[in-house]
């Protein structure tokens, strides 16, 4: 638990109806109550008895309980180790032990030296010449202000490569479809119906192609073809015969 | 120089914190009724003379201010290189190939309309001028380059601007890099861009 | 008094216009390259000194200030700065003999949590800042003083704060465990209370 510590000291915190129990509040920790009582003895934080601080301290804490005021719990629990140091400090000595209660009273003796030290500190930095208290700055500076001008940038290859973007974006469009190679329907009829007298037997559709190297030329040809020979079976010209699906289409003259 | 006592210092180090400008009496209650004010005030006037800062009175209050001739060292200039928008970079091009071109014309050219700011960017940065007016209806200001233009893009001329066959030599034209480029433009078309 | 040249009255109107102390850089930036600012700065301190206003040093920043002995005087009317809680002062002083240090390390020599505002007022004042974190488990993150604290209690540097030699010199400064090894306890385990 945290013992009440306010920013700043504003009104005076402690109601008379309060007092008693504010007592053990006006220190801000155990070891704040540890160092004042430390200083009550008026010897050097490096020569002190800790053994005589700490009978101070349960000496205090004893009659704070009797009193009846309410003991925060931090100040209980370093009650109980202080009570266990002291009783380690007066026992016969034991070599077993780890730390030995020398070294514990020498650590506790070297925290408070740290924290008169750095409250001794911040006393003399706080009493130093502060601006706004001892020392005052210029009251109505003019400041100082920086303009920043944006010095421009662009190449010519960004202003001809734009001009050539605007150019392009704006020109009309000209769509040119590109010319397929295809066989006609009117093509086919009349290639297929030529080809059909030459020939007297079963004959396979793909032998009415011409020949090509190109495939999509062929495959216009050969849906063109069989379109036609459709065309031409319907007027009876001709005669077509294929044993299974995708069989091998023959073509016979009617 | 002369150590000031300390009525001056008292004066002096009132002048200098004070908020605003403050008048004799103002001085004499800061600094205690038994102090020559007007004397200090002289003094102190004498002792910033021909500095960086001088004791001035304007209608009968005194305050520190700045020497006259260095008031240029309040105000810095900062140049920043940035980076022209991509509309700016269009407006100025067909303001180079067309000039002298009007506002509408630019638009008509580029196919999307172009923001105040854009041609305030490109006279700020001294590369065009307003070029006069057309005399068509409406009387448009046209707007033209600046040999400054001329000087930062390296040309000795608009005559070195690469013409249209150029620029489809060079591919700078080709529809098909125009449109990819456009379709990861859109975005950025809008003229918000610039500025 | 010899009159100032160009480049201390420069180095003068700068100082006395700024709103904030500023570097021997932010002045040479203000007042042109070509000008020896530390010359300058030299010759001002020398001419203000004695004066009701003085030139100060604080963390390599420089600024004007009145002199502390006549704080009598503009003291009046005057609001006094908030008074700091004891527990500010003390956290404050931590921080500066000690920096950088964890909120950890500031419990350990107090004895007592911080509570919540404490580092926030310090920081909102601008005299502590985050100055990283100790790469240690659990990553905590240290905190240190700026220039404004320098500025505002007077200090040139971290080597005016009041005693600092002294109480490095009697190992106060040290933490426990070091202090307890210089005196040939090699024991450097268990710490309980300590944490």
């Amino acid at each position: 638990m945290e013992p009440a510590e306010s920013l700043f000291e504003d009104s005076p915190r402690v109601a008379e109806a309060d007092r008693l129990t504010l007592d053990i509040d006006g220190w801000e920790g155990p070891l704040d109550l540890l160092l004042t009582l430390a200083r009550s003895q008026k010897v050097d934080l490096a020569r002190i008895s800790i053994l005589a601080l700490v009978e101070q301290y349960l000496a205090f804490i004893a009659d704070a309980k009797k009193l009846k005021l309410e003991i925060a719990a931090d100040y209980l629990v370093m009650a109980a180790w202080l009570a266990y140091l002291k009783s380690c400090l007066l026992l016969p000595k034991d070599p077993e032990q780890d730390p030995s209660p020398e070294e514990l009273a020498l650590r506790l003796q070297l925290r408070l030296q740290r924290l008169s030290a750095m409250r001794e500190a911040g006393a003399r930095l706080i009493g130093r010449d502060r601006i706004g208290r001892d020392v005052f700055l210029r009251g109505a500076p003019e400041g100082l202000r920086t303009i920043r001008r944006a010095a421009w940038q662009a190449d010519l290859y960004d202003l001809i490569a734009a001009y050539g973007a605007v150019r392009a974006r704006t020109e009309p469009a000209v769509h040119i479809v590109a010319r397929r190679p295809v066989m006609t329907l009117e093509e086919a009829l009349l290639r297929v119906e030529r080809l059909l007298g030459a020939r007297l037997d079963w004959t396979t559709l793909e032998s009415f192609l011409p020949e090509t190297q190109d495939g999509e030329y062929r495959r216009s040809a050969l849906a063109s073809s069989f379109v036609a020979t459709l065309e031409l079976a319907r007027k009876g010209r001709l005669e077509l015969d294929q044993k299974a699906p995708f069989a091998p289409l023959y073509i016979r003259a009617a | 120089m002369i150590e000031p006592d300390d009525a001056v210092r008292a004066v002096e180090a009132a002048l200098f914190a004070a908020a605003e400008p403050l008048t004799a009496a103002d001085l004499a209650e800061h600094v205690g009724l038994g102090v020559d004010v007007p004397a200090a005030l002289a003094r102190l006037v004498d002792d910033y003379a021909g500095r960086g800062v001088n004791l001035v009175e304007r209608g009968g209050r005194w305050h520190f201010q700045t020497a006259p001739d260095l008031a240029h060292i309040l105000r810095r200039e900062r140049e920043e290189p940035r980076r022209l928008s991509r509309a700016a970079v269009e407006t100025l091009a067909i303001i180079a190939y067309h000039e002298p071109v009007s506002r509408a014309d630019i638009e008509a050219i580029r196919g999307v309309q172009i923001s105040r700011g854009t041609l305030d960017v490109l006279m700020e940065a001294g590369w065009v001028r307003p070029a006069g007016r057309r005399e068509v209806p409406g009387r448009p200001l046209t707007y033209a380059t600046t040999p400054a233009f001329l000087a930062h893009f390296g040309l000795e001329s608009r005559r070195d601007l690469p013409g249209i066959e150029d620029l489809k030599a060079a591919g700078l034209l080709d529809p098909i890099e125009a449109a990819l480029a456009d379709m990861g433009q859109l975005e950025l078309e809008s003229d918000g861009e610039d500025a």
